[in-house]
């Protein structure tokens, strides 16, 4: 299994902060995008938010990177911190 | 690195963080603090109060390294970086970053290159409560811009 | 430009200093402040206390024309200079910087600013008790160069 | 007449801190040195120390600047604070 946390306004898009999702198939964040908007349709414009940035295991990564399971995954929106 | 990184909703003591950096440390001459506040306007509307929101685990290894990167490219003593989460009013501390030195260039430099990374790094989104209702900050280019400076 | 700046014998709080900067100012969100210590090595030698000297009157003035310039030249908001004189131990202050700004790039140029300004302008003085006896400090080309980075 | 101010190292050198002096015949800074010196020979090396900074009434000025009488004249040292 894969955990997934949503964060800020796109949990809020979302109305949801955390899931978990079995990888089989899902080899890349590009991926599990799919897999997302497959599982919940009505998630497609947030999810493919192009300003979206994601993370594994707390390190940033681009929609190329790998996926194996027991990653924590991070989708969120540019950060606003400071 | 131990203890160099605070996230936590309550508030703190400049004072009491400035004697931390000074106790025991009579090497270095120079110490400069920067504290981001809340202000009670933001693009031209009237800010009420913040929400802070942050992805726990992440934000501490983030700073860390940040802070790794400042003491790789400064000759600087003591850090301490201190970020609340939570539900701020006008007025209230958000950040604080203290360092010191021998030298206070390097203090100037690292504290302020920590604070442009934090900005543009650190998994930190902010909501403001405003005269219009509640809204998450849109992140500004010209702080990227500003970032990309160091590298 | 009223009770910006201070010199003095007694030591300063920098807690009560900040919160006068902040005090009735909600629109700073930026606070940098600098702090100048004593410290126990200088040169290679061990210091054991300075005193310093100053030019009253002359000093005042010049930090003045120095504040002047700083707010020309950014966009800030407070300042606070405070230097003290007399016989100082390790450890103590020297000397405190502090700037509000709605934008932080500005107070840390303006602080770091006024910090390299007063280094090679204003009138103070200082002799080091050391281990070998005292010692009027010499002024160092290193300071002058970087004041002159500004211009 | 003017007043003459030492600060510092200069100060202890000279062993004064303070004169005043009937500024007749004296037009400039540097003029004022000389008239130093043959006031106090064994002043000579500290006041013809090239390092040597000079100001009137609060302002720093060069060694052809004009004097005139109620002047307030400093020589120091370069400056070592903050």
């Amino acid at each position: 299994m894969i955990k997934i946390v949503f964060f800020a306004a796109l949990r809020e898009q979302l109305g949801c902060s955390e899931l978990s999702l079995d990888p089989t198939n899902i080899l890349t964040i590009n991926q599990l995008k799919q897999a997302l908007i497959e599982h919940q349709p009505q998630w497609q414009t947030f999810i493919e938010n192009n300003a979206l940035l994601s993370a594994i295991n707390h390190d940033m990564v681009d929609g190329e990177h790998l996926i194996k399971s027991g990653d924590e995954i991070a989708f969120f929106p540019p950060v606003t911190g400071g | 690195m131990k203890n160099e990184v605070s996230i936590q909703q309550a508030d703190f003591s400049l004072a009491d963080e400035v004697a931390l950096l000074e106790r025991d440390n009579e090497i270095d001459g120079a110490v400069v603090t920067f504290i981001g506040r809340v202000r009670n306007k933001n693009e031209g509307l009237t800010v009420t109060a913040l929400t802070l929101e942050h992805y726990p685990g992440m934000t501490e290894k983030l700073l860390e390294k940040i802070i790794t990167t400042a003491k790789e490219r400064w000759n600087i003593g003591r850090v301490k970086v201190i970020h609340r989460i939570g539900r701020l009013e006008i007025g209230e501390q958000i950040v604080f970053v203290g360092i010191t030195s021998q030298h206070r260039q390097d203090a100037f430099a690292a504290n302020e290159f920590i604070m442009d990374y934090l900005k543009v790094k650190a998994p930190f989104w902010k909501k403001e409560l405003t005269e219009n209702g509640e809204k998450w900050l849109a992140a500004k280019s010209s702080d990227s811009k500003k970032a990309e400076q160091w590298s």
